[in-house]
């Protein structure tokens, strides 16, 4: 048997709306149809009344997540596009990121944000938002970049009584397999060594674990063994292991595939040198998209985004340095 | 405790004038609150904003009224409804310590003022964002239904601008389409804070709106206290047996500034002069003489244990302590074993 | 060449025969182009989405023949608008290149499809975010009054379920609180992707939304090329007058999937049969034969003149380079000496 | 004479207006009353039909303007409260921010956005929210910290063909006086050295200018000559003006009163020890908000935010390592 990114994340809504009456889904087109993605398939007719869809309202989609969890519920909501909950941006990040601070009353919905880009998608089916609302206080951001963390931290995700944004990406819908749903994996908070390695550190995460795992493939061949980190939810960000990674290679590479300005690699890179600046042996680098919206054109795309040739170039850089 | 008693005169009676009586001592005791935080506002004693519901306190008590919190109904104040809100239950000091700062009070000091709320109550603790409340209460509304109860009921606020907002829309289709038991009540006071009703929409009335979305719609002088509990009673009622939502516009004056940093210049005389631009409180208090309901005697023993109920909760909320930075957490998530504390900092 | 055969005859002629011929063949144009891009886009060469707007040529072809580029008119084009957009004057070349990646296209292959448009000739380029460009149809109206021009009008499109975001809300209320003459035609296909219209809004017919704006409304058979033409016709007239905004509502069906990767399987047979389930085409081109204004010979003369088109137009667009990643300036502001270039990467 | 930040607001809209009748303003209550603030004093009456009154609908008020500026148009919009422009996010980092690179058509529309927090703001009247508009490409972001800046950098802004996010303070609106407005000043995309000296260097912007101003004073009497790098726009950042200070001092903290994860301190940080990590003698640091909401009592509010106080324990432990 072999299971697809895409799948995973549909058992685990099966699972989750198996085991806990109060879950329900939410979004456009999520019920008979299964969704735009078909990430909800089957669901609408083995829950009956569960899984809804909603008008093209992303605001008073999470509105009305909020409230439903104050009643117990635990809803989950799919944006269509990740791009698409801009305009539900106040609700989740004013609304459900202030409540348990302000009242004490957590506020546990997960909005799912199908993400990042794909061939031909361009500049609005294709962002990366999750260093937009890692700014808000309140909210846990997470970033699966494998099968298996599709499927466990979506079941956390759903567990869990904070607001989550679940960054699922689409390049890996149907691209990465695996061969079983894990019973077992690493809890929410903590990274993963996804390459042990010696000469440096790459700290990835998403569709971006992939690219930099091949171009360490590649490195390899050249005699170098890169440790790839694997984030795997962006806030938190799990310091102490990616502290220990440079602390083995003394060597800082950070690669995303969102907007350069700000973000998650800026976010790594401010940690590490605040508090392993004496780890480091070269200066740390980053890799993020172009500062342009996100082309449409294929070829255009390729190279707006990180790859894992632009991954090679700069690790040799950094290698060399 | 007067408090106490207009609660107990709210829920043993039905007959209109128990009802009438206590409507009015519950606006009563809003504006005299209100006028005294007012004054602790000019006396430097409050921070932030001071937004008074003046002269709409008829209107904001006939919705809350009309909610039942033992059927688990939902409210949805906003910045001009502290008469709905003492009406639907919420404890003076409580108003008191949110805006003095009182640790002790339900936000904590964490936030402020209009702000306050209390969820498992089934009182909304609005954010400022206008519209963004209303689907929050849908939401109540729709998980209830998802846990089986029945019989419920949410009330929302607004005012005029608030329905310029994108979420207002959102809300109120979303609602539609679920049929919810919900209630808007929209107080058109004839501005948003400068800016009059013909900056901010261009239909005659308010309520033509109510048949684009598919609710039910009433067009009420919000100055009429008998008419807004009649109206509201009935709305509530049409809701909780099925009939989907209700719209209520209520037209009134806003008879003080936006906040009370705000002299409201820009409000002619003319104006108060004109069609619903009198003062609920007299009016109420006039009819309640009129009509034999209550009298001066009476009234004036209201007064003054609202003054006192007013002073007392005032005083005593100053007197308690502010938060202290020291005992916070700072932690935003409930998971704390997720929080980051100052990783970042 | 017929592309500019048409327009001539949009133009010269206002008698309603010749309008109706000119309407028809934008229509078949553009649902011959669509079919191509189709299976363009089956064969893998185009990427991203495909949406057509198949059933929907007339009432979109009625809203953009009703404006004039002349006076200014600006047009508010969505995904299923291929029809409108040739009728406002698009060449067809553009929407091919678009399509097919051509970095000569107006969007020079940096956005695709149906994202395309031509700020200075008045076609708004869409973003995804349904119901965003109508405020900016707007903008450009306002702009217009601020330079003292006078006898533009706006048109703008939106599906049935763009009607239920924000932005829509605010976008028609700004309009009518500044009396714009802005005409907003919204196609009601029956669905949002696989949603139908019953969990999408919960009033009898979104023409009851007019009123609550104030807009002048009009809820009308958009299948029906004559009463499309007619309808817009007077809409824009009304606006070009000075009577304010205008709401059209086309009933109609969604002919095809949402977009190319969807079969539509949940559109049922009987659905089509219902009214308004009708092949706008078919309906039009039947009305040209019975009535005389056409005939077999020159109906099949237009077909294949416009099936040369379109293969000229995507053969030439798919025989012109790519844009050169190496070529390109990435950068996102006009003011070269602010951007930061890569200082980030 | 003396002028403060506010009225520096006001004059620059003012000049702005009487020059380029192209110029217009837009924003809740902007006309006869002024604005909430009073940064429109005096202009719907000088300038008739040109500053508007818009309806509560930040999303339509965005929209048209970019509309409008394809008229030829230089709108100047006004949001009430900074934190209010969360609804109009996807017409300004998705339709304005996208305009020129899709179309090649410039957009050139100004939105001021009364930032930052005071006594009593509470959660959603105090946002510094100039890190999440920094993420979308297409955006310039300016954050003026003294009135000469407030004026020169308003005018500049107005001028500027792409959108412009002016973030302005309303913590110094009345705090702030100088004795008159400048004639010329910096360009826009330059820094300026606030404060010369040479321990250690900290970059900083709007309020927080101050608060370290306050520190550094303090520090001297310690004996520490602190540098203080004032940003002034955030969006382009000017790394070359920042590098300089850190050649001279060796020490780097950065000051931002934003929510903690990313944002400006990371950005900064990131470019510092990527281009001039051999300039560090110790670990690059920062200070920001707390990543909680913004508390609503003075207190609170005073202990969430980096004040002089917590700037200059920061500059000691750094001074010290
Ligand atoms: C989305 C949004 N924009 C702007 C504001 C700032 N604001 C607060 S109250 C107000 C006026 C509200 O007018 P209205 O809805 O008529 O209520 P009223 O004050 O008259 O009770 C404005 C513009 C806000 N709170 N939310
Ligand atoms: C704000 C927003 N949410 C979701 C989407 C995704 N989406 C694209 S088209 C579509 C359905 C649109 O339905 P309708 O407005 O009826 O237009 P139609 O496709 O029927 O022409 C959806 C949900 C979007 N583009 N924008
Ligand atoms: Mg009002
Ligand atoms: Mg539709």
């Amino acid at each position: 048997m072999s299971i697809t990114y895409l799948e995973a994340i549909q058992a685990a809504q099966d699972k989750a709306l198996e085991d806990n009456e109060s879950v329900y889904i939410y979004g456009q087109d999520v019920g008979s149809f299964g969704g735009a993605f078909k990430a909800t398939k089957n669901l609408a007719k083995k829950y009956p009344g569960r899984v809804i869809d909603a008008p093209i309202s992303e605001d008073a989609m999470v509105g009305s997540a909020i409230g439903a969890s104050a009643e117990g519920m635990r809803p989950v909501l799919e944006m269509q596009f990740a791009d698409f909950s801009t305009v539900a941006i106040n609700q989740i990040g004013n609304q459900a990121a202030t409540q348990f601070w302000r009242t004490g009353v957590p506020c546990p919905i997960t909005v799912r944000l199908p993400s990042g880009g794909t061939e031909g998608g361009g500049p609005f089916h294709s962002q990366s938002m999750e260093a937009i609302y890692a700014q808000y206080p309140g909210l846990i951001i997470l970033t699966p970049g494998t099968v298996e963390d599709a499927y466990s931290m979506l079941l956390e995700a759903i567990e869990i009584d904070d607001p989550v944004i679940f960054c699922e990406h689409k390049y890996l819908y149907y691209h990465l397999k695996a061969d079983r749903l894990p019973h077992k994996n690493l809890p929410v908070g903590k990274a993963r060594i996804a390459r042990a390695g010696k000469h440096a550190t790459v700290v990835t995460y998403s569709a971006m674990l992939h690219e930099a795992l091949l171009a360490a493939d590649g490195l390899k061949e050249e005699g170098w063994d890169i440790e790839i980190v694997d984030l795997r939810s962006i806030k938190p960000i799990d310091t102490d292991t990616i502290l220990a990674s440079v602390a083995r290679t003394g060597r800082l590479l950070c690669v995303s595939e969102a907007f350069p300005w700000g973000g998650v690699n800026a976010e790594v890179i401010s940690r590490v040198t605040s508090e392993g600046f004496h780890l480091l042996d070269a200066p740390p680098q980053r890799l993020n998209a172009k500062d342009t919206p996100i082309p449409f054109h294929p070829d255009l795309w390729k190279t707006h985004r990180p790859t894992s040739q632009a991954i090679a170039s700069s690790l040799r850089n950094l290698l060399r340095y | 405790m007067a408090e106490a008693e207009i609660k107990v005169a709210k829920k043993e009676s039905s007959d209109p004038a128990s009802q009438y009586r206590a409507a009015f001592r519950y606006m009563l005791l809003a504006r005299t609150f209100e006028e005294r935080t007012a004054s602790l506002y000019r006396a430097g004693k409050i921070v932030g904003g001071v937004f008074m519901g003046k002269g709409q306190e008829a209107f904001s008590v006939g919705l809350a009224l009309a909610l039942d919190k033992e059927r688990e109904d939902i409210y949805g104040p906003l910045i001009r409804d502290q008469a709905g809100r003492l009406a639907f239950g919420e404890q003076l000091i409580d108003a008191a310590r949110t805006y003095l700062g009182s640790v002790k009070g339900p936000m904590r000091a964490r936030d402020g003022n209009v702000h306050r709320g209390n969820i498992h109550d089934g009182m909304i603790p609005m954010i400022s964002h206008l519209g963004s409340h209303i689907s929050v209460v849908s939401g109540r509304l729709i998980g209830k239904r998802f846990n089986n109860k029945s019989n419920f009921v949410g009330g929302v606020c607004i005012g005029d601008g608030g329905t310029s907002t994108g979420a207002f829309h959102e809300a109120l289709n979303q609602a539609a389409v679920e049929k919810l038991p919900l209630v808007v009540a929209v107080a058109d006071n004839q501005f948003a804070y400068s800016t009059s009703t013909e900056r901010q929409f261009a239909c005659k009335d308010l309520v033509d709106r109510a048949i684009g979305y598919g609710f039910e719609g009433y067009s009420i002088d919000g100055t009429n206290l008998d008419v807004c509990l009649e109206t509201f009673d009935k709305a509530v009622n049409r809701a909780r047996e099925g009939h989907g939502p209700q719209l209520v516009i209520g037209h009134l004056l806003r008879l003080c500034g936006h906040g009370e940093h705000d002299d409201a210049s820009y409000i002619s005389d003319e104006r108060k002069k004109q069609a619903f631009g009198g003062d609920c409180l007299q009016i109420a208090q006039q009819h309640l003489l009129d009509s034999g309901i209550s009298n001066k005697i009476e009234i004036s023993q209201w007064t003054s244990d609202i003054v006192k109920q007013v002073e007392d909760a005032t005083s005593a909320a100053q007197r308690e302590p502010g938060p202290d930075p020291f005992q916070e957490t700072w932690q935003a998530l409930s998971t704390s074993h997720l929080s980051e504390g100052n990783a970042t900092t």
